[in-house]
């Protein structure tokens, strides 16, 4: 598998590349491809600040910048990725330029910045807050997000749809305007279908990974998520990676070939990976510990049919909202109040049939830790499946201690032996 | 004769246990000091006079602790969360959670029938529910740790530390010293954080009767009855609580 | 209950014992219904002749219960507000209205739900900008809102329902803007203290009893002899206030505090409903985009697509500046919660802000506890001691 | 710890003394009042006017005013250095950072929420290691290689200390380990202030030379150290005091005063 993570990576170095190159480009937050398709459909390449932040986490660089956000007299408190991110634009203010210590080549001056009013406050508070480094414009791009009970409310699916559309109209007026070229329909369209069929591809291959010995570890789907998440450079290409992608798991399906040697104990992780840390997984491999299934935010929506949709903008819309909502049926039948982030762990549990879940929540990413309280309690109450909670940030390195959580990994494996018998007695499934 | 070894090297103090089968020939309590390599050594000699039991006859050894890690004649090193759960099973066979109140930190441990754990929590990366929090109070006051109870018992008005960190509860007692709180009141306050914090750990994990006490909190009578008041339970404490986790790792050591 | 009491000591007595009210009303038979912050639509529960009851945490009780479902690392008010209702103290609320006001609220309603789950609950899903689609997205919200509220209470709203509730809360809204009036002399007629009391009283009983208190105090401080002088005039900025500990430690250290922005302030009754042949619009409009909460995106034109800095801050805090002007205060607090996000990303703006203007001001950062309070006393003493 | 400055008319310190804080401040004040008397020979009735600042401003009996020692420093440290832009305090209770521009203060930053940012982190920490804090200095000098404290923490940054130890890493290398830890969390909180020069640090820990060196460091500047870096405040509070009531002089106003009447002033910083 090694292999492929490393032509993933090369899929996306080369975007960033094409970005240097001088194509306008932009700071984009993660939009789970409401805003992607049109942005790229104006010729503009796009860049994750939030995912450099990870990036700038893996290389090192990120201590120093978050210390100069500091210095700015920004709350210490704040998300690390914005922090990062703020502290990397100061950098590049100061120099005129690019900084030269920046990972990955850096991130070049934008022409926008998509923000997004989903998930968190951050994420359009932070690109509002760029306003102090640089002279660019900030669409904040609005998705809805609504309570289970709410969100089933006769009529309330189809003014969500609406409002999404109209919003994405808006959109790309204000890109009309800023970039002074017609949005070209046919290459969106184009773009919409390679980006749903990645997607398709990318859920199908996790969906093998309910199998056991499950093939494909939590490791890999992080790296391999990227180029679904973060859409960039030619998709054709990564549409046939993700293809190889799930011959290469097929053919470990059908050979039995389990990601890691011996699957003992089947693992779901919640939320955001330590970045840094990442061979800590390695270390609970050889204890047994194979991480089938995680973060759902990272994951592709559950697949609809959308072929009877004219609109592209109501497929996109209707795609997005696919995602964050996928699970809201099944979450009002088992009366469970937060659907999206909380509930799928109980879905992804039952059906990947884990025995247990790593929680790790962040000190300064409020939003990947405030539902990982309540995911623990209600594992356990509705699945009898314990979770383990280790405290640590995603950029921050100071706050993860790896040692501690090895530590505690064989007391865990008495805890899950226990609820395996529970399950048992309970006639769960698994 | 086959006796069994269990050394726990705590941040505050090390201890250590021999048994054989699960009767406990000897044990010791002394300070972790500021090497644990050093402490381990001394525990070794401790109980070696304490005993006279030689080494050769002490067919296993665990460590477990902070300094597990440092003891260099230990055969294998077992998380403290077991141990602590084998420990208290071989004293009350009937408990089915232990609340464990170290130095540095508090944890609650539940217990299945078969004495395996089967759920636990430790608290925050913070000193506020920690021995340690009370260590620093009682030192600006001035008494002796082992009064804290007996003081704490006699309070009148407890006052409410409502800030979480422990040092920086210290400038918080000064001051309700010089607004002419007794010490009675402040440290039967510190009980009571300590006693919340517990209680959220124990609401985090759940609880079911029996439940124990140990490590260095179970021997401050103050700490047990703010805990049995806020959780509403009657608290079994061992003989020794401090050497719980040491017992537990010297039972687990001679089984392979 | 009480009754006899007028004005401000009714005030102060509603303040010390908020549900008193809301309790009798329901042993007669009313429903009284929780919400959260000020985006929920309190003119639509008025309308179905419910009793809107604003949740609040209470900084003197440690969070104790509250640890289990939430973490630590979050806005220190909203964990405090679900921890008294894990202890049962909101049990007499019929149900509990929440909108996404910030991100931990909207987490908060489904944690709300999950565990108090009371008789009646709704979200509002308050979109973020002020753009067309977002305001008649807002609009559909409350459609939703209404049907909803029909549901449960068996009546019909309908828009002259929905309009004379309206009046009666800009009436509130006039009443109290006349109460800032009273601010602006020197000395003022009355105390940040006084006021938020009034203020949080008025967020405990129904809108008809909070406009006769307000007309009661209102007469009550233009009448009474002048307060102390004192010779720093300060306005607060930021998060949730909803204790006078705070204010009383302001008012405490030789200032008065005259003027605010805060939601249990100006903020919450500044801005005012139109009366229009679609209610649900105006509510829409009204509590969308003109409601100056940080938790809203703001251009300083809509789809703009050239950015200035120093246009951006005129936009976003201008108002600021007409307050600290027309209050004539010296200074300003800025004041963000602990991980309060949308305040504390607002702060270096801020600062560059009234920096550019000569405006002297101070930010703070406590934590939602009373004990967090008192380091701050230095720290405003040694601000009004900068400004003289 | 309780300090007295007793300046003349000339701002000339005529007494200084520097006595403990115990948890009974009036006390302490008295106590330490008597002493500065004592040791410049003259009555408390000529003391002229008297400014309490610090934590304990409020437990002063017979001061006539009280001013925070915010203000009160940056009076005194550019009393010692007038081309002082900014301050950095660490003292036992908390640590602050001053923007100073002609003697007055004009924004300040501070910690009294985390020892370990503070004289405190030292104190509790040299007290495990059983060494004086006084010695810390020279001790941290002979680090060949410094740790790193990575715990925020004392409590934690104590049992990383341990484990060191138990490493056989040497006392000198974890002190100077210290001195850093403690440098760069005071610097960053200061950093907010836009640091400028003249840089100047006061309080218990600018007489220890290993700290002095890691915030020179961290800053990246000159750092001066007053003689007497306890006493900033302290001076700055009688250099206030003067002020106020040469001022009301001058108004012939009559200033509201406890029981005294003479021509010094004596000031407190507890």
């Amino acid at each position: 598998m090694y292999p492929l993570r490393a032509r993933i990576d090369e899929v996306y170095k080369n975007s960033v590349k094409a970005m240097q190159e001088g194509k306008p480009t932009a700071w984009s937050m993660v939009n789970w491809w409401e805003g992607d398709p049109i942005v790229m459909a104006m010729g503009v390449e796009a860049v994750y600040p939030e995912n450099y932040g990870a990036v700038c986490a893996a290389k090192g660089t990120a201590q120093s910048y978050l210390e100069i956000c500091d210095a700015e007299g920004f709350p210490t408190h704040m998300c690390g990725y914005a922090r990062n991110c703020i502290g990397y634009t100061t950098r590049m203010r100061e120099l005129g330029n690019i900084p030269e210590e920046a990972p990955m080549g850096g991130m070049p001056k934008p022409v926008f910045l998509l923000a997004s009013g989903a998930l968190c406050d951050t994420r359009f508070k932070w690109f509002q807050a760029l306003g102090r480094y640089f002279d660019v414009p900030v669409w904040t791009l609005e998705m809805p997000q609504p309570g289970v009970e709410e969100g089933m409310m006769d009529g309330a699916y189809e003014h969500n749809i609406a409002f999404m559309v109209k919003e994405l109209r808006e959109f790309i007026d204000f890109l009309e305007r800023l970039l002074g070229k017609k949005l070209d329909w046919d290459k969106l369209e184009e773009i919409i279908a390679d980006i749903f069929e990645m997607n398709r591809i990318w859920y199908e291959t996790n969906e093998l990974r309910k199998v056991k010995p499950c093939p494909m570890h939590s490791r890999d789907f992080w790296t391999c998520m990227t180029g679904c998440l973060y859409p960039a450079g030619d998709l054709k290409a990564l549409i046939r990676l993700y293809g190889d992608l799930y011959e290469e798991i097929k053919e470990r399906v059908d050979k039995k070939i389990g990601a890691i040697e011996d699957e003992k104990y089947r693992m779901a992780f919640g939320e955001l990976p330590p970045w840094h840390s990442l061979g800590f997984f390695d270390t609970l491999a050889e204890r047994g510990w194979n991480f089938v299934i995680e973060s759902w935010a990272y994951h592709p929506p559950i697949p609809i049919d959308l072929s009877s949709v004219s609109d592209p903008l109501e497929r996109i819309a209707r795609f997005t909202y696919q995602w964050l909502t996928g699970y809201y049926q099944s979450a009002l039948e088992a009366r469970e109040w937060w659907g999206y982030f909380a509930y799928p762990y109980l879905d992804y549990v039952r059906s990947y049939q884990c025995d247990g879940a790593l929680l790790h929540p962040l000190i300064t990413c409020r939003t990947a830790t405030n539902h990982l309280y309540l995911v623990q309690d209600r594992l356990m109450k509705a699945l009898k499946v314990p979770s383990i909670i280790v405290e640590g940030d995603i950029v921050d390195l100071k706050l993860f201690d790896p040692a501690e959580a090895l530590r505690r990994a064989e007391t865990f494996e008495e805890n899950m032996d226990h609820y395996r018998e529970v399950r048992r007695k309970e006639g769960l499934e698994w | 004769m086959a006796y069994s070894l269990g050394i726990d090297i705590g941040s505050v103090t090390s201890k250590g246990v021999i048994v054989d089968g699960n009767e406990i020939v000897a044990h010791t309590v002394i300070p972790s000091g500021m090497n644990y390599r050093e402490a381990a050594n001394r525990l070794r000699d401790d109980l070696r006079e304490k005993s006279r039991i030689s080494f050769e006859d002490i067919r296993s050894i665990a460590s477990t602790g902070q300094g597990a890690d440092r003891v260099e004649f230990s055969q294998k090193k077992i998380d403290n969360i077991r141990c602590c759960a084998r420990g208290i099973r071989s004293v009350f066979e009937s408990v089915k959670t232990v609340i464990d109140v170290q130095g540095q930190l508090s944890q609650v441990i539940r217990i299945n029938e078969h004495g395996r754990v089967s759920g636990f929590v430790v608290s925050e990366k913070c000193a506020a529910g920690s021995g340690r929090f009370l260590q620093i109070i009682a030192n600006i006051l001035r008494v002796d740790l082992n009064d804290i109870g007996e003081l704490s018992l006699r309070a009148q008005n407890p006052v409410t530390f409502t800030t979480g960190c422990a040092v920086f509860s210290e400038s918080e007692a000064i001051s309700r010293v010089s607004e002419g709180f007794s010490k009675e009141d402040i440290l039967a306050g510190v009980h009571r954080s300590i006693a919340n914090k517990i209680s959220v750990l124990v609401d985090r994990i759940g609880m079911e009767q029996e439940v124990a006490i140990t490590g260095g909190g179970g021997l401050d009578i103050g700490l047990i009855a703010a805990i049995e008041e806020k959780v509403g339970i009657t608290l079994k404490v061992p003989d020794n609580p401090q050497i719980i986790t040491a017992l537990g790792a010297a039972i687990m050591a001679a089984e392979v | 209950m009480g009754a006899e009491k007028k004005g401000l000591a009714r005030a102060k007595e509603i303040y010390n014992n908020r549900s008193s009210r809301a309790i009798e009303l329901k042993k007669e038979g009313k429903k009284i219904i929780g919400y959260l912050c000020i985006y929920p639509i309190i003119e639509m529960l008025t309308a179905v002749d419910m009793v809107p009851y604003r949740i609040f945490g209470n900084i003197r009780e440690p969070i104790t219960k509250a640890d289990s479902s939430l973490p630590t690392v979050v806005c220190p008010f909203l964990r405090s507000t679900l921890d008294i209702g894990l202890k049962g103290q909101y049990d007499f609320l019929d149900g509990m209205v929440m909108a996404h006001a910030c991100e931990v609220g909207e987490k908060l309603s489904h944690i709300w739900k999950t565990y108090i789950n009371p008789e009646y609950s709704f979200f509002i899903d308050t979109p973020h900008t002020t753009h067309k689609a977002a305001q008649e997205h807002h609009r559909d919200l409350l459609e939703d809102f209404k049907k909803s509220l029909e549901a449960y209470t068996g009546k019909k709203l309908t828009d002259d329902l929905l309009n004379a509730a309206i009046e009666l809360h800009n009436k509130q809204r006039k009443l109290v803007r006349e109460l800032y009036e009273l601010r602006k002399p020197d000395p003022p007629r009355i105390t940040g203290t006084e006021t938020l009391q009034v203020l949080k009283a008025l967020m405990s009983i129904p809108v008809q009893e909070g406009n006769q208190l307000l007309r009661e105090v209102i007469d009550e401080v233009s009448g009474r002899e002048e307060l102390p002088r004192k010779n720093t005039r300060l306005i607060l900025w930021g998060s949730v206030v909803d204790d006078t500990a705070f204010v009383e430690l302001i008012e405490d250290v030789g200032a008065y505090l005259v003027m605010d922005d805060t939601c249990v302030g100006s903020r919450a009754y500044f801005p005012t409903v139109e009366v229009t042949d679609d209610p649900l619009a105006s509510l829409a409009y009204s509590y969308l985009v003109e409601i100056k909460c940080p938790r809203t995106f703001r251009e300083s034109e809509y789809g703009e697509i050239t950015k200035n800095y120093q246009k951006d801050l005129k936009s976003r805090f201008d108002y600021l500046y007409d307050y600290i002007r027309e209050w004539n205060a010296d200074g300003i607090i800025l004041h963000s919660l602990r991980y309060c996000d949308i305040h504390g990303y607002e702060v270096p703006g801020l600062r560059d802000y009234f920096g550019e203007k000569g405006i002297q001001s101070i930010y703070i950062e406590p934590d939602y506890s009373e004990s967090a309070l008192a380091p701050l006393r230095t720290r405003i003493e040694a601000f009004i001691e900068t400004l003289r | 710890m309780t300090k007295v400055v007793i300046i003349d008319m000339d701002d000339a310190i005529r007494s200084v003394i520097i006595g403990p804080t115990g948890p009974e401040h009036r006390h302490q004040a008295n106590e330490v009042m008597k002493a500065a008397l004592e040791n410049m020979q003259v009555p408390f009735e000529r003391i002229e006017y008297c400014v309490a600042t610090g934590y304990g401003r409020i437990n002063v009996p017979f001061a006539d005013r009280q001013i925070t020692e915010l203000t009160c420093h940056a009076r005194g440290v550019a009393h010692s250095f007038p081309g002082v832009r900014t301050a950095i305090d660490i003292g036992g209770q908390d640590a602050k950072g001053l923007k100073i521009k002609d003697g007055k203060l004009l924004d300040f930053v501070m910690n009294d929420k985390c020892a370990a940012g503070t004289g405190r982190f030292l104190e509790v920490l040299s007290e495990k290691l059983g060494i004086a804090v006084e010695d810390l200095g020279s001790m941290s000098m002979k680090s060949q290689q410094k740790v790193t404290i990575s715990s925020t923490c004392t409590i934690f940054a104590e049992q990383e200390m341990i484990s060191y130890l138990s490493e056989g890493t040497s006392v000198e290398d974890i002190i100077a380990g210290l001195h850093d830890a403690i440098a760069s969390r005071v610097v960053r909180m200061v950093k907010r202030l836009k640091i400028e020069p003249d840089v100047v640090l006061t309080g218990g820990v600018a007489k220890n030379i290993g700290v002095v060196h890691a915030v020179q460091e961290t800053v990246g500047l000159d750092i001066h150290v007053p003689d007497n870096p306890l006493i900033s405040g302290a001076l700055g509070a009688a250099l206030l005091g003067k002020e106020i009531f040469l001022q009301a002089k001058e108004r012939n106003e009559t200033l509201e005063r406890k029981k005294r009447q003479l021509e010094d002033t004596v000031t407190f910083y507890t």
